[in-house]
Order: structure tokens, then C-alpha cells, then sequence
């Protein structure tokens, strides 16, 4: 039986398979059409600006190390989507989640220089996923017992989360040089590890979550009862409730997991990251852009890994292009916004052929 | 002095003026079942195309319809993604997003290098009613901007609550099937929608732009195109939320502004809020609710009366109009009005 | 790897730029790229290879700082709030030279020199003439974010307006951005609804708000930094001038030639980098001789700057990664 | 009605696949004006599928359509319409946020700023002369019960000028009293010169109105005819392909201990009126007691009561001799219950999951699928596709989406996951509601076998037929309260339906 239906789809035989990856090569063939354009109107050699970007994002192990981290983050905030997705319950409250998790990681990781580097780290990570599932707990609250539409509580609460972090860097968690709206830099020893060998270290440890956390996702999802009652929750509430199944704590589980994820991804910015202080724009559209990652990836775990490092690589690149090519930051930005919504197109029209689309029960009057 | 002034009104008119705009078109857009979460961006195109339009032909009407045409140029692309490719709608918005602030910025470093500034709309007194105390000041002596946008936010009241157009776009957003089956083109009334909605946005921006302040800069729309979103959700989709929305949201930014150049907190600002919670709990019916409204309006009465030497850094006071939605949410009664159905589903007739 | 940094090549010195607010602000990074590019114009061996900017973001600031430094000679982070940026990415480039701005940190790293201007010195002149100017004895200051800098110019105008008269009461208002000119336009029709009547403001683009609302309100006085504005608005009496071009010139000419040494270097009313200037035909004869008294006074020594006034410099010891 | 007749509709050739699935296999179909023409087959036949091709919704792969003689082709409902031709859908086509003035004014609008409220009322008014059909303007769809629904779905087809209309399973959500109204409505109709098709497994309703029949067997056309010459036996036959075998004699009930003990259940409605007014129940092991009652009589409330999903304002509920403390589904379903609700599409079925997590919904959750939260995927699809093959539910594998799968189907998915749990007490309300003739006969079989196992069964259904010919013991439900309990030998229809639409005065 297929409790991973949705995860993983079987197809049959080869001609839809190959019908979707020639879409896909299509569609990459028209974005870099674009941007060769685009680039062409400022005057930069495409041939160059391949190059530049391929230098800046995986060109060596350091920038390599980079790209991959900065990946980790954008995945975690897809898992969150993901799973509150499954149990149905659409919120959009990641930039907020991955704002409270950071503070509340900072706010530990700051005092834990007496700490050995272990508990420091594991502590750092607990208050990330905490703060993050805190604030999701409102969301989840308001929705279980005061019946507001999460979409709407996870918006506003997205703008208070951002409001609260300036507060805190210029008040309780201010501590830098300069007295710049910044905290002080993190101890060392509360630094999630590196990878030694990556000239730099660059690369974080955590990387490993990504096919960790992808994989144990999947296997909750096809492989355990607890998947198995959120999905239902999601498919049908009604009828998750009818038979059995209680889809309120369903839905109030997944959205405080998933904002543990994106609570998570906060700590992950500030502590695997190369800048270890909480300063105010850290999340830098994260928890936006991992819904993005998730969508595109068309909310499977594995997809999510593969489009997190293309969302990651797009900004690092990014930045690249202006330093090595003087292409402006906003040549840059509109270059990345063609990109997905060329892939949009490519996800959709390859789905298109595969005819299996996803059934949205939208049950008419009964 | 005090903070609750008639300068204190019209600023906050100013401010709520795009907002409203951009959220009743918004509002339009997601009654058909349209979620267009890169308002930012078109209200941005539209900023960026009034400004263009200015700088090569002076002339405001003009400038305005370009930045009316900026707005549909993004607002179609929307509905490219959303109603013919029919992708997911987040997503379609996060990338209208991106590039509305990447393509106004890099087409004004490379069509304006040199920044411009125009005169921006004048102030138009309406004969007589001008000249009534207080209110007349506030009312009847705005830029045409601001009467356009009420009279075309009753005229939108108007459409979605008086008109078969309005019935049609509510059953698209709701149940799109059955709008089909009565022969309604559930394409046709999408694609409207979302182009009124650019139009708006496109209008609103062109405001800000070269209707209040008459330059432009990069990302110069500061949230507002978010705001506008929130003030649909907040108002539970309808028109009559929104305009409380946008009232809350546009008061707050004016009241926080003032504060910052005060020392303390003055009594008034808590008396409002006294009053605003007095409303709440008068129509509240819950007994939980009303008992824990009454504290907070024990408290409140209080800080107004004593007027301690209180004062709130400027980003929490920021967070209050949200906070403050986020209360009256979580008070009020559960509402039958929920988002429509189909808010953000795309429609495939084999699939309904 | 980082350490072969961008040497001289063909007798070229390649210089990057990065910054966090956008480079057509009409402010701050405008002079400041104006600084730059007039030490490239004046000697042909120098290059500006390329601009940075809108680096809003920590992480994308120190990956910016990282490549340009493994292309130029010397990098210019444009932005007291890039400084543990720098920190960061300084060290692991010996051979290039950081020049940082608006910060006064002393030792970030032995290849990184912090340049800034005392702005709040030239904040107390134009706080004593303001309060001198002002009718109602209200005078306000509005800026962007709240960050040292801008604060700055609040405590100084405070105390220049307290020197010239002590009734005088000095507000500040914040917009969260340099270039939200609506915004600014809010924040100045609030100062002047509370009866301020001169204001200062620190502000990049932001500053047509304020013209607007004193066009609003006859009386009002706006007074600009950086640059005199004269032209913009005939409301503006002056501008306390902050000649952040003529400072990164030099900053940038010296570091090019291994001549900028590292650590702090402020600059000052003496220097010329600081004066307060009135617009033409604004002013009255005492209000001219003020400002003179005052300036001698602050470099003399008789009047030293308050809490607030001069930027903040705490020892700090950076652990790197 | 006209001399001549002559085919109104004519479809010839009509195919429609779904992938490789054909749905509608080459149809011939001919529909004239004025008569009621009956269309039938077993679930997944094709008849929906056929339906939706010649209102628009679906494109036919090949075949061609003629409307009065004149070749047409509708790409979308609207142009059907236009020709008039409406459809009644199984699931309305009804905007349930809006009031029922608004979703007859909902139509195409030429002028962006014209109110047409005003024109549907006078349109409603026309058609209720003409018609009787009264429709509530100021109430929202979403307060209207199924047949009001359904009755301005009439009033919308009616009013936008349809004279061709297809009504598809119409009485799997009437009450008697109402499908009778249909009836004469639909022979009204076809008097009067329209053409009417009715889509229905129920051949007694289908004799009662119908002039003429068409059977679909496996997408294909299986034969077609006038009423008149044939008989119910011979339908069928040809529905399924050979003839039924006769129900079988029922063996009396042995009764055993009491399996489902209420006792002075009092339940409020949603609005707060009384639903349940101290109503007592007890059904025992070993045999089938039936609910008997007119729609609205408290059936539902009862059910959700028992289930644990409403508040009760008084009274007990025990299941299995035990007293059911902290009620929820989970604890109904614990204590050994099962449930086949009424509202297949709300409550019952999940459309975006696959049929095989469908059938084991309930199953997958507990050993022995489960063991420690962790389930035997292997084990869950070996019992999903026993149970797909047992009860007879068509579709491509258990893969298939649910939401693909015909109405009956769904519904013999239902029933085998309740079922196949081994409950000791089954609620089954109108489980037979959408299913074809032999799937009904399957379910009756399972139910009396159940009862013959020594189970328990509470039948709740509208149809009396029903409830006769299954229970060993009926209760009449009225007006919230207990009629009187029939033992089911002694029951007559006259009987029942007197307590039924007894007043307050008898208690
Ligand atoms: N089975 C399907 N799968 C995917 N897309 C579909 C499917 N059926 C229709 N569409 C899309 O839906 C849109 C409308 O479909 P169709 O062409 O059938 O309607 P139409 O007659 O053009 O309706 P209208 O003119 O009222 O918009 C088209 O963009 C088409 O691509
Ligand atoms: N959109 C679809 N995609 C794939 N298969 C479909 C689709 N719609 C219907 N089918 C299949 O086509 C067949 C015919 O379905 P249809 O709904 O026409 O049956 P029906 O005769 O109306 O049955 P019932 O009496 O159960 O309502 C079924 O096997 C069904 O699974
Ligand atoms: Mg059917
Ligand atoms: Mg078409």
C-alpha cells in the first residue's frame, strides 16, 4: 500500500520520465537564455558571468563549503513547510519562527562561554528549535482554540517576531562594537563544528541534516502512524476526526514542529554560519524563500534538498557576479526572480505531462 | 500639544490612503481566489513606472496611468502564473516579489541615473465643507488621490456587494465549479480581478511615488504592500475588516511616529486605547473575554489617569498594531466568514 | 584560498567597494563613492573593479567583503555596521587593505583601518544655532535606523542647543530608513504638529519628506548633514557638512600607496572633513558668529563633547572562528 | 407532448478515456422531448462520466453529439446551457456562502455594474408559478437541508431556460416524501415537453417515472428500450451481466447481551433547539434494529452523539456493557464500534489518499499494521487489496487516488473498512445510499451476516423499504424522541408511518 503517496510517485514506463527531464532541460535552457540576455543589456560577457558564478558558488571546496551551508537553513524551513502542509494547515509564519529561534539561540548562546563545546552547541540548537516552536504555538493555539485562520495569525505575527528582534539588538541583546544594532559575537565553543579539511571552514556539520532530516521525514510520513494521522488530518479533517483520529492535535503538532524547524534554521544562520552575532536583517528572506524551495520542489524532502542548494547557490552567486563582475545587486535580484519562475513554469509543465496531477478534493455543496 | 492632533489625522489619512488602495484591490483579487503575496512588488512597478513616466513627460495624470500600467504589467504576469500555468500561488508571489524590487531598481539605476524630484499632488480644498472645524481640514482638504481612492473603494463596495459581477466573484473564489456550471468564466473573472488588483496596487504605488513625495528610490514602498495583505487576512475578507485593518494599522504608525518625540507615553494614547478596548468588550460575548477585556481596560484607565513616565521603545511600539490584531482575532467570535475556498487553488475542471 | 589576494597587477592597484544601503542613496553611499571614485579619477594607477551594494544581511556582507578582497588591493566597507564583517574577513586576507567607515574601532586587525568623522562635534553647532533660530525653542532631529551615528547627532545638537539656551527642548524621530521619504514626511508634519520648528535631518533621500512638510508650515527651518543642499529647498538654512568625499579621497589614496595606517583614524573640525555652513543669504550676523564661538570652543577644548556625542569605544577582543 | 417527438438529443459514438481507461466506450444514446429517460448501470458504468460529456464539463475523445438535429459540441457547461441542456449534479454546483437569491442571480455578467437580483427573483417567481418549486431567497445555501438544495438547483436550471435535464442519483439525498415530489415534478416536466434524464440505481423509482431506459455496462451501451416492455429482473440482468441470485430466506434473530445502551440521551442541534428529547435505545448482539424516521428527525445528532463528536446535554451511552466516560471517536471506535456515516464525502472518505489508506484508515493505526507507531507497509497492502477484492471495489489498484474512483465505489470502500475491523457494533446510516443494484445486495448480505455472527447492527435510514426488509426490530424516531419500538415482524408500513409523523401528543 502506498502510505508514501505523495512522496514518492511511481510512474509508469519510461516516455513520461523523459518527457519530464527534456521539459526541465527546456525550461534551464530558457532561464539562461534570460539571463544571458539581461546580462548582455549592462554589458557583461555571459561566458564570464558563468564563470564568476560557478567561482563563487562551487568553484572551490571554500565557497563549495559556503553554498552548502547556507542551503541548510532554506531546507529546514521547507521541512516546516512540508509538514504543516501534509496535516493542511497552511501557515506562513517561517520568517517569524526562524526570527524567534535565532534570538532565543543567541540569547543562550551568549551566556554559554563556560559551557563545554558539546553542551553549548546542543543547548543553542534546543533554544533555536524552542523559540521557533514557541511562536508557531501561538499560531497552533489560536487556530485549536480560538478558531483564527492560521495564515492570518502566522502573517502578523511574522511582523511583530521582526519588530521584537530590532528591539532586542538595539536594547537587551545589543552588544556589539560600535554600538552597531548587533549582539556580541558568539563564544567560540558555541560555533557549530566545521568540516576542518574545507580550507575556510566553511562547511558546516550540520549539512548532514539534509539528507538526515529529508529521509527521516519520508519515513514518518509513509512509515509511522503519526504520519500517517497527520496526512489524513490534511487530506480530510472531517473525516480524519470521524474516524477516530484527533486532527486539531494533529494540526497544533505539525505547526509547532514546524516551526521548531524553522526555529532550528534561525540557530543554524546565526551558529553554523560565518557570522556568529545576531545582527537585524539575519534572516534574509529565509523563511519566505524556503516556502519557495518547498513548493518548487513540490513538497518532497529530497526534492527540497536539491532546489535549497539552488535557492542557496542563486545568493551566494549572487553576490559573486556583483564582487568579481560589477553586475549590480539588482540585476542580480531580478535574475533570481526569473529563475524561479521559470523553474515554477518547468515544475508545472513537466507535472502536466506526467497526468498524475495531485487531487485536491474540493468537495462541492453536501 | 498633544499627539491626537488634526495634523495627527491627516497623516494618518496619508498613510492609510495606498494601503486602503492596495488591499481593496487585493481584496478583489482574493474573493476570486487570487493570493498575490508580492504586492510588494507590483505596488513597487507601479512607484517606479509613475516616477519613469514623470521624468519624460511631466505631466501627474500621465504619471499616474503609467504607474497604473506598471502595476498591470506585474499584476498579468501574476495571472500568467496563477490562472493559465496555474502554479502554486506562493510562489508565483515570492517571485513577483524579487523581481519587482530587483527590476524597478536596476531599470532606475539605468534609466534615472540622476534622481529627479516633482512637485507632488496638490492639496484641493473642497468649497464650504473646508472650512467645517477640525473635520473639514481632515476631510475636505486632501490631494485628488485621496478622494479618488474612497470613492473607488465604495465603488468597489459597491461591485463585489451590489452587483451580479460581485455574486460571480465570490462563487469563483468559493466554489468555482459551481460558478462554471452557470456558465461563468472562472478565467475571465480571475483574470479581471487579479488586473484590477495591479491596477490598484499600480496606482497606490504611483502615490507613493510621485503623489506624496515626488521622487522615487529603491524598495521605496517600506512594507506597505504587506501591510495591505494583512490588513485582507485581518479583515477576514471583507470590505468592512479592512477598512478596520488599515484604520489600526495607519493610526498606530501616525501615533508612533509622534511618540518617538515625546519624553513619555501622553494619557490620551492610553485613553484611546482604553476606549478601543471598550469597544471590544461591549461587543464581545464571551464571559471570559469580557472579563479579561475589563482588566486590561482597568489598566489602561489607569496609565491614563496616573500617566506615569512610561515610554516604549519605537519597534515595540511598531509591533502594537499587529499585536492589537492579533487580540481582536483571538476575542472575536469565530466568524462564518472564512478565507474563500478556493483562495490560492488553481481550477482544473477535470479535477473539481 | 583567500591569501592570494589581489595584488598590483601592470602597476594597476584594484580597489572594491561594498556597502549595505543601495549606491544611488543620495547620501551617505553616494559621497562616499564619490570619495572613491575621485581618488581613482586623480591617479590612473587606481581602478574601482566593483560595487557591492544592498548588502543588507551579515552573512551576504561577509561573502561580498570575501570576494572582492580576493580580487582588490584595497576594499572599502562602507558602514560602521559592517564591522564584524570585517573582522571576520580581514584576517584571513593579510595582504589587503579594509578601509572602514564611519567606525572608530582601534584594532580590528593590522590590515584594517577605521575612518570616521566626529559628526556629533558638528551636531552641537547646528543644535546652538537651531535653538537660536528656533521661535517656539523646539527643535528636533529625524533619522533612519537608530544607530550610534544618528544618535550622535541628537546628544550633540542637545548640547549645542542647551549652550546656547537652556530652555531649549531638543526631540528626535526615527523612520528605520534612510530613504523612506513618505515616511520622513510623516515624522517631520508630526514634529512640527508638536511645535518644533527646526529640524535637522540626518537623513540620505529621506530629507524630500522633510522639505515637503515645512513647505507645509512657513517658519520652518531644515537643516541638512553631509552637504550643503541650498538649492533643494528654500527652507534650509544650513547644513552641518560632513565631507565624507574629500575623507574617503584621502583614505582611499593613502591605502592604495601603503601609506593609511591601521587601526582608528578620526577626523575632525580641524581637518576640515567637519563645518557647519550656512545657505546663502540664511543666517543673521550673530547667529555666524555663534557657530564660530562655538566651533573654537569645542576645539579648544572649553566645551567637551557629552555622553552620546563622539562614537563609543569599547576594547573588544574578537574571537575568530 | 408533440406528435413527432423525434431524438432531441442524439450522441453516436461517444468515447471518453481517462489514460488508457475508457471510461464511455463508443455510446449511442438517443433523448427526446418529452420523456423521462432513465439511465442505468453499475457503479463506475460510465453514466456520470457520460453526463458530464454532454453538459460541457468533459470533451469527449471521439464521437459526436446532435442537438435537435444540429451537430454540436460544448466546450464548457455555459454553451450547454445556452442550448439548454442542465445537469443536477450528485454534488451541487451551489456556492453554499451565499444566499440562494444570489446563486440563482449568479450568471454570466454583460454589464459589470447591473444587479441582477431582481430579475432572478421575478425568474424564481415564474418558475414556482409554473412549477410550484418555492425557493428561500434570504437563506444561505449552507443553512438549506439537502432537498431544499437540491430543489434550487432545479429552480437555477429551470430559470436560465434548460429543457433538457439530467438528474444524476437525485434520490440518494431525499427523504421519501420528497423523492415523491421529484417524481411528479420530473413527469410535470416532461409533459410539458422537456426532456428529463434520471441517472439511479433504485429500479422501483425508475418504473415509477421513467418512459424509456438505457443500461451501461462497463462504458459500453448494454441495451435500451421502453419501460413498458420490460422488467425489473431483466435490467438487472442486463446491468450486471447475468441474472441475481434471489435473496436469501432471513433466519430469525437470536439475540444476545445489549451491545448499544442509551438511556435518556438528550442532544441540542447546532442552532440549540432540542434534537434528542430523552431518547432510549437499546440494540443487542445478534441482531439488526432499524431506525425509522422522516429526514431531520434527530438521525444524525444521534449518530454524532454516540461517536462522541457532539456534546450531549444528558444521558448515558454504554457500548458493550461499558459506559463510554471520556466520549470520542477513538473511544466509540475502542469499545468496538463502527460507523458507515451518511455523508460519504465529508466525513467518510479522504480523496487525496490512495484507496489502500483509505480502506485501512482505521486499521493502519493499530496492531496489527502498527506496532509502536511504526507501520507494516507490506502487511497494509496485502489487507487493502483482500479487502478491494472481497468487496468488489473497481479501480485501477490500490493506488488509485480515492477522489477517482465512481461514487459506489467510494462507498464499498467504506463499507469494507468498517467491516473488516470485526466490530461488535455497526451503525450503518443509508449504507447503501449511491450503490448499484448488486452492491446492494452485497451489503444486505454482509449486514445479515454480521448480525448472524452475533454482531450488532443499528440501521438509521430514510428508505422504510430499507429498514423493513433488514431489521428484526424498528424503532420510530420523531420529533426527537422515541415513537415506539416494532418488533419487525409485526411492523407494517401504514404502522410505522404513522408513529412517524405522529404529534406530540403520543408519546
Ligand atoms: N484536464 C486538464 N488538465 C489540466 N488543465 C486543464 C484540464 N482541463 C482544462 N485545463 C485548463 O483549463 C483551462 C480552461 O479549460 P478549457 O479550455 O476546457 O475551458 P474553456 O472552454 O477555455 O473555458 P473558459 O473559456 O470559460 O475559460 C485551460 O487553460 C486548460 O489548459
Ligand atoms: N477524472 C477521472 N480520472 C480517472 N478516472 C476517472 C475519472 N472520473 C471517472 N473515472 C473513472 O471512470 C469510471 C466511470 O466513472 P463514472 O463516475 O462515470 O461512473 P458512474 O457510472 O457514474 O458510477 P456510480 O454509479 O458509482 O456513480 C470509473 O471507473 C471511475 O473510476
Ligand atoms: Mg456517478
Ligand atoms: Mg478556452
Amino acid at each position: 500500500m502506498t502510505a508514501a503517496a505523495g512522496l514518492i510517485r511511481r510512474d509508469r514506463g519510461m516516455p513520461a520520465w523523459v518527457g519530464r527531464v527534456v521539459t526541465q532541460l527546456g525550461v534551464a535552457a530558457a532561464a539562461l537564455v534570460v539571463a544571458a540576455l539581461l546580462l548582455l543589456v549592462i554589458g557583461v560577457s555571459p561566458v564570464d558571468a558563468a564563470s564568476a558564478f560557478w567561482s563563487g558558488t562551487f568553484g572551490s571546496p571554500t565557497n563549495a563549503g559556503t553554498t552548502l551551508t547556507q542551503a541548510v537553513p532554506l531546507f529546514l524551513v521547507a521541512l516546516g513547510w512540508i509538514v504543516a502542509d501534509k496535516a493542511g494547515r497552511m501557515h506562513v509564519g517561517f520568517p517569524g519562527q526562524v526570527v524567534t529561534g535565532g534570538c532565543a539561540a543567541a540569547a543562550v548562546g551568549l551566556h554559554s562561554g563556560g559551557l563545554p563545546g558539546v553542551v553549548a552547541v546542543v543547548l543553542c540548537a534546543l533554544a533555536g528549535i524552542a523559540g521557533g516552536a514557541l511562536w508557531a504555538g501561538i499560531v497552533a493555539w489560536l487556530w485549536a482554540s480560538r478558531g483564527v485562520l492560521e495564515i492570518v495569525s502566522s502573517l502578523l505575527l511574522n511582523l511583530v517576531a521582526l519588530q521584537t528582534l530590532a528591539w532586542l539588538v538595539r536594547g537587551p541583546l545589543q552588544g556589539s562594537l560600535d554600538r552597531q544594532p548587533q549582539s556580541a559575537n558568539f563564544p567560540a565553543s558555541a560555533l557549530w563544528p566545521a568540516v576542518e579539511s574545507v580550507p575556510g571552514r566553511t562547511l558546516s556539520y550540520d549539512v548532514i541534516l539534509l539528507p538526515l532530516l529529508a529521509a527521516g521525514l519520508i519515513w514518518v510520513f509513509a512509515r509511522t502512524t503519526f504520519g500517517f494521522e497527520l496526512r489524513a488530518s490534511g487530506g480530510n479533517l472531517e473525516a480524519a476526526r470521524w474516524s477516530g483520529i484527533n486532527p486539531v492535535r494533529q494540526g497544533v503538532t505539525a505547526i509547532v514542529i514546524s516551526g521548531g524547524l524553522a526555529g532550528l534554521a534561525g540557530a543554524a544562520l546565526l551558529f553554523a554560519g560565518s557570522a556568529p552575532w545576531l545582527s537585524e536583517g539575519f534572516e534574509a528572506g529565509i523563511g519566505f524563500n524556503g516556502i519557495a524551495v518547498a513548493l518548487l520542489a513540490r513538497n518532497s524532502p529530497v526534492g527540497a534538498i536539491l532546489t535549497a542548494i539552488v535557492f542557496s547557490s542563486l545568493n551566494v552567486g549572487g553576490t559573486s557576479l556583483q564582487a568579481l563582475l560589477d553586475v549590480p545587486s539588482s540585476l542580480a535580484s531580478v535574475l533570481q526572480g526569473a529563475v524561479i519562475v521559470l523553474v515554477l513554469v518547468a515544475a508545472v509543465l513537466a507535472h502536466r505531462r506526467r497526468r498524475a496531477a495531485p487531487i485536491k478534493m474540493k468537495e462541492l455543496v453536501a | 500639544m498633544g499627539v491626537l492632533d488634526i495634523a495627527f489625522l491627516v497623516s494618518a489619512l496619508t498613510i492609510a490612503a495606498p494601503i486602503l488602495l492596495a488591499a481593496t484591490g487585493e481584496l478583489i483579487a482574493q474573493r476570486a481566489g487570487v493570493m498575490n503575496v508580492g504586492l510588494e512588488g507590483v505596488l513597487l512597478a507601479g512607484a517606479f513606472a509613475g516616477y519613469l513616466t514623470m521624468t519624460r513627460i511631466d505631466n501627474q495624470a500621465l504619471g499616474f496611468l503609467g504607474g497604473i500600467a506598471g502595476g498591470l504589467l506585474l499584476a498579468a504576469l501574476m495571472g500568467v502564473l496563477a490562472i493559465e500555468v496555474k502554479v502554486d500561488q506562493i510562489v508565483a508571489g515570492i517571485a513577483i516579489g524579487v523581481l519587482g524590487t530587483g527590476l524597478t531598481s536596476f531599470l532606475d539605476q539605468h534609466f534615472v541615473p540622476e534622481p529627479r524630484t516633482f512637485t507632488p499632488l496638490p492639496r484641493l480644498s473642497v468649497p464650504l465643507l473646508s472650512d467645517v472645524p477640525v473635520l473639514g481640514e481632515v476631510l475636505f482638504h486632501q490631494d485628488l488621490f485621496i478622494y479618488v481612492t474612497v470613492a473607488l473603494v465604495v465603488l468597489a463596495g459597491l461591485a463585489m456587494y451590489r452587483t451580479t459581477w460581485g455574486i460571480n466573484l465570490a462563487a469563483t473564489g468559493e466554489t468555482p465549479i459551481a460558478a462554471d456550471a452557470a456558465g461563468i468564466s472562472v478565467r475571465g473573472v480571475r483574470w479581471a480581478a487579479v488586473l484590477i488588483a495591479g491596477a490598484f496596487a499600480g496606482a497606490a504605488g504611483a502615490y507613493i511615488s510621485i503623489g506624496d513625495v515626488g521622487v522615487f528610490r529603491e524598495a521605496m514602498t517600506g512594507g506597505r504592500g504587506y501591510l495591505a495583505i494583512a490588513a485582507v487576512l485581518f479583515g477576514s475578507w471583507r470590505l468592512r475588516g479592512l477598512l478596520a485593518a488599515v484604520t489600526i494599522f495607519a493610526v498606530t504608525d501616525a501615533v508612533q511616529l509622534r511618540l518617538q518625540s515625546l519624553p513619555t507615553v501622553p494619557g490620551e494614547v492610553w485613553g484611546v486605547a482604553a476606549l478601543l478596548v471598550a469597544v471590544g468588550v461591549a461587543r464581545s460575548r464571551r464571559p471570559r473575554a469580557r472579563l479579561i477585556g475589563a482588566a486590561v481596560l482597568l489598566g489602561l484607565v489607569a496609565l491614563a489617569v496616573l500617566r506615569p513616565q512610561l515610554t516604549l521603545p519605537a519597534s515595540l511600539w511598531l509591533a502594537m498594531p499587529y499585536v492589537l490584531a492579533l487580540v481582536a482575532l483571538a476575542a472575536g467570535r469565530a466568524s462564518r466568514h472564512r478565507a474563500p475556498s478556493a483562495l490560492t487553488v488553481p481550477y482544473i475542471r477535470s479535477e473539481a | 584560498d583567500g591569501n592570494s589576494a589581489g595584488e598590483k597587477t601592470d602597476g594597476v592597484t584594484n580597489i572594491g567597494f561594498l556597502a549595505p544601503a543601495p549606491r544611488n542613496d543620495g547620501g551617505f553611499t553616494q559621497y562616499a563613492l564619490a570619495g572613491v571614485q575621485a581618488a581613482v579619477d586623480a591617479d590612473p594607477t587606481l581602478k574601482l573593479t566593483s560595487i557591492v551594494d544592498n548588502a543588507a544581511e551579515s552573512q551576504q556582507q561577509i561573502d561580498g567583503l570575501t570576494s572582492l578582497a580576493a580580487k582588490n588591493k584595497v576594499v572599502v566597507a562602507d558602514g560602521a555596521v559592517l564591522n564584524k564583517a570585517v573582522a571576520v574577513v580581514a584576517p584571513k586576507y593579510p595582504d589587503t587593505h579594509f578601509v572602514l567607515i564611519a567606525s572608530d574601532l582601534e584594532s580590528l586587525a593590522n590590515n584594517v583601518s577605521s575612518v570616521t568623522v566626529a559628526v556629533g562635534l558638528n551636531a552641537i553647532v547646528a543644535g546652538a544655532v537651531a535653538s537660536n533660530q528656533s521661535k517656539s525653542k523646539k527643535i528636533g532631529m529625524i533619522a533612519g535606523p537608530e544607530v550610534p551615528s544618528s544618535t550622535a547627532w541628537y546628544y550633540g545638537m542637545k548640547q549645542g542647543a542647551a549652550a546656547e539656551n537652556a530652555q531649549t527642548q531638543v526631540s528626535q524621530a526615527y523612520t528605520n530608513d534612510y530613504n523612506d521619504v513618505g515616511k520622513a514626511k510623516q515624522a517631520a508634519e508630526a514634529m512640527i504638529a508638536n511645535g518644533v520648528d527646526q529640524i535637522l535631518s540626518d537623513l540620505d533621500s529621506g530629507s524630500t519628506g522633510i522639505y515637503q512638510a515645512a513647505d507645509g508650515k512657513a517658519g520652518t527651518g531644515v537643516y541638512n548633514v553631509f552637504a550643503l543642499h541650498c538649492d533643494d529647498n528654500p527652507n534650509i538654512i544650513g547644513s552641518g557638512i560632513v565631507n565624507w568625499s574629500d575623507v574617503l579621497k584621502t583614505a582611499v589614496t593613502e591605502a592604495a600607496a601603503g601609506k593609511l595606517p591601521a587601526g582608528a583614524i578620526s577626523f575632525g573640525l580641524k581637518s576640515g572633513a567637519l563645518s557647519y555652513q550656512f545657505c546663502p543669504g540664511k543666517g543673521t550676523d550673530a547667529q555666524k558668529a555663534l557657530a564660530e564661538k562655538i566651533t573654537s570652543q569645542i576645539s579648544d577644548g572649553s566645551i567637551t563633547p557629552a555622553e552620546g556625542v563622539l562614537l563609543p569605544k569599547p576594547s573588544y577582543a574578537y574571537e575568530q572562528r | 407532448m408533440t406528435t413527432d417527438p423525434g431524438p432531441a438529443l442524439q450522441l453516436t459514438g461517444i468515447t471518453k478515456r481517462f489514460g488508457a481507461f475508457v471510461a464511455n466506450d463508443r455510446i449511442d444514446l438517443g433523448i427526446a422531448w418529452g420523456e423521462v429517460h432513465a439511465l442505468l448501470g453499475e457503479n463506475g458504468a460510465g453514466k456520470t462520466t457520460l453526463m458530464r460529456i454532454v453538459t460541457g464539463l468533459y470533451q469527449p475523445d471521439e464521437g459526436t453529439m446532435r442537438l435537435d438535429g444540429e451537430p454540436v459540441t460544448f466546450r464548457r457547461p455555459e454553451q450547454a446551457l445556452r442550448a439548454g441542456i442542465g445537469m443536477v449534479h450528485q454534488h451541487f454546483t451551489l456556492v453554499p456562502t451565499l444566499t440562494e437569491l444570489e446563486n440563482l442571480t449568479m450568471a454570466p455578467a454583460f454589464l459589470p455594474w447591473a444587479n441582477g437580483r431582481s430579475a432572478a427573483r421575478r425568474k424564481a417567481a415564474e418558475v414556482e408559478r409554473a412549477t410550484g418549486l418555492r425557493i428561500e431567497p434570504d437563506r444561505l445555501v449552507a443553512d438549506a437541508a439537502v432537498g431544499e438544495r437540491q430543489r434550487l438547483e432545479i429552480v437555477k436550471l429551470l430559470s436560465r431556460g434548460a429543457r433538457l435535464l439530467i438528474f444524476d442519483e437525485p434520490s440518494a439525498a431525499l427523504s421519501p416524501g420528497e423523492w415523491d415530489e421529484l417524481a411528479k415534478l420530473m413527469r410535470r416536466l416532461a409533459g410539458e415537453g422537456h426532456a428529463v434524464v434520471l441517472i439511479s440505481h433504485k429500479l422501483s423509482e425508475v418504473f415509477a417515472v421513467a418512459d424509456r431506459w438505457t443500461v451501461l455496462r462497463g462504458g459500453a451501451v448494454a441495451g435500451t428500450g421502453d419501460i413498458a416492455g420490460t422488467t425489473p429482473a431483466e435490467l438487472v440482468a442486463l446491468m450486471v451481466g447475468e441474472s441475481l441470485a434471489p435473496r436469501r430466506e432471513r433466519t430469525p434473530a437470536t439475540p444476545g447481551g445489549p451491545a448499544l445502551v442509551i438511556e435518556g440521551l438528550t442532544v441540542a442541534r447546532d442552532s440549540g433547539a432540542t434534537a434528542l428529547d430523552e431518547v432510549g435505545l437499546e440494540v443487542r448482539a445478534g441482531e439488526i434494529v432499524g431506525i425509522a424516521g422522516v429526514a431531520g428527525s434527530g438521525q444524525s445528532e444521534l449518530v454524532e452523539a454516540v461517536l462522541g463528536i457532539r456534546p450531549v446535554a444528558g444521558g448515558t451511552i454504554e457500548i458493550g456493557g461499558r459506559r463510554l466516560e471520556r466520549r470520542t471517536p477513538e473511544g466509540f471506535y475502542a469499545a468496538g464500534g463502527a460507523l458507515i456515516p451518511e455523508d460519504r464525502h465529508h466525513v467518510a472518505v479522504i480523496g487525496g489518499m490512495s484507496l489502500g489508506e483509505n480502506i485501512n484508515l482505521r486499521a493502519l493505526r493499530h496492531a496489527p499494521l502498527a506496532r509502536r507507531g511504526r507501520i507494516d507497509i507490506g502487511a497494509a497492502r496485502v489487507r487493502a487489496r483482500r479487502l478491494i477484492e472481497e468487496y468488489e471495489v473497481r479501480a485501477t489498484g490500490e493506488h488509485q487516488p480515492m477522489a477517482r474512483l465512481s461514487g459506489g465505489n467510494q462507498q464499498k470502500a467504506v463499507l469494507a473498512r468498517e467491516l473488516s475491523t470485526d466490530p461488535s457494533l455497526v451503525i450503518a446510516v443509508q449504507p447503501v445510499r449511491g450503490l448499484d443494484v448488486r452492491a446492494t445486495e452485497f451489503v444486505y448480505r454482509r449486514l445479515t451476516e454480521h448480525r448472524d455472527r452475533g454482531g450488532a447492527v443499528l440501521l438509521i435510514s430514510m428508505d422504510l423499504d430499507e429498514v423493513l426488509a433488514l431489521s428484526d426490530r424498528i424503532a420510530v424516531l420523531a420529533h426527537g424522541r422515541v415513537r415506539g419500538v416494532l418488533d419487525a415482524a409485526d411492523a407494517t408500513r401504514a404502522g410505522i408511518g404513522s408513529l412517524m409523523t405522529s404529534s406530540e401528543v403520543t408519546a
